[in-house]
């Protein structure tokens, strides 16, 4: 079981905030692809993954990332703060 | 080290003045408040979002990084998160330094890290609609000169 | 713009607040405060000489090259003279502009020519006996990139 | 007649903050030689002129700029404010 996270328009494009989910994705692509697969509001969400920022345990990271051991993954559009 | 990430609104001038007067060593005190613009006219209010957690370590390891890299004698970043007017103070950094140069340098450092890594999105509510600010490149090449990441 | 040239303290905060409060468009503001410090230990004062006349005009004269250069929507030069501790407050320098980019290049373009432009002096009177500061080249380095003069 | 004025050590080395002066001298280079001739600490104080700055009517300037319709000569050391 893994903590997925969603911001801005990503949370807004999936429709909540967060979510456990049940995976065994080797990787953050292939959580991607596990999700982009259950609903369209998913695969509009993940679409275009060069818009689209990854977190693991509150650590930037890259799609290709492990999985293994994380609890925790966010994803979200480029920061805009400041 | 000092990091606020707060919806409440703060008073630049009492954290300035706060900040400098807690320094030892310091020649040099630089601030930077960022105040919500209403860049196309008509925005009603700025909504920002952040990533509780997240956002806190993030900036604690930017102004770790500074404080080091800089040789500062202290830094303060605040950072308000929630619903915003126009002309609002949304952030400030203040950095201080034995030399200006230090302090001008750690200052625009942790300006160019907070914009472009730590989790905060902003959202512009107008009369025609709502959208959320898009990223500027030039926000992440401005990251280019500090050697990257 | 605005000037001053006065041998009383000042309220950085409160300078800032009431600086901050008076621009229009602007998105970011920068603030630079200069502290006495006591580099070598034993600092009893510092003395401040100007030319009075010489020093207005200076600073006005690059206060509006940087209002026109970085497009700021305004600008804020306050220095002290006369007999300072340390740990006061020298001077402070406030910039305002759209852009965060622009206020900090502003802010630091004022400090590199009121150093070596604006016709002040500092002498350190310690227990040891009292001695001018003398120029850095560094000082008078930092203005090259700014295009010279 | 013009008027010199001294600041920081130069004032300190010549002993005062500003005299007027009867010159015919057509450049601050001339008046420099003429003062200097004066009395020893002139010569003291401008025994470098490296180390010196001169402004004509409060505009900094040159040691071979001419003295034609200037009111006011200041000679300094370079600044130090900031």
């Amino acid at each position: 079981m893994i903590d997925v996270l969603y911001f801005a328009w990503v949370r807004e494009r999936i429709g909540l905030p967060k979510e456990r989910v049940e995976t065994a994705a080797a990787t953050v692509a292939d959580l991607v692809a596990e999700l982009s697969a259950r609903e369209e509001r998913y695969a509009a969400a993940f679409a275009d993954l060069s818009a689209l920022k990854v977190a693991l345990d509150q650590e930037l990271s890259d799609f290709d990332a492990p999985l293994a051991g994380v609890r925790e993954v966010a994803f979200f559009p480029p920061m805009t703060g400041g | 080290m000092s990091v606020r990430v707060d919806p409440a609104p703060f008073d630049a001038g009492a954290e300035l003045n706060r900040f400098a007067a807690a320094q030892t060593g310091a020649g040099a005190v630089v601030s930077f408040t960022g105040v919500v613009r209403d860049v196309a006219g008509g925005l009603l209010e700025m909504q920002i979002e952040h990533y509780p957690g997240m956002t806190e370590k993030a900036i604690a390891a930017m102004v770790d990084t500074a404080l080091d890299r800089f040789g500062l004698t202290g830094a303060l970043v605040i950072h308000r998160h929630g619903v915003l007017g126009p002309d609002d103070p949304i952030m400030m950094v203040a950095t201080a330094a034995p030399h200006r140069k230090d302090a001008f340098a750690a200052a625009e450092f942790l300006m160019d890290y907070l914009k472009s890594r730590a989790p905060f999105w902003k959202k512009e509510v107008t009369g025609d609609g709502t959208g959320w600010v898009a990223s500027k490149d030039e926000d992440e090449e401005a990251l280019d000169r500090w050697g990257g990441a």
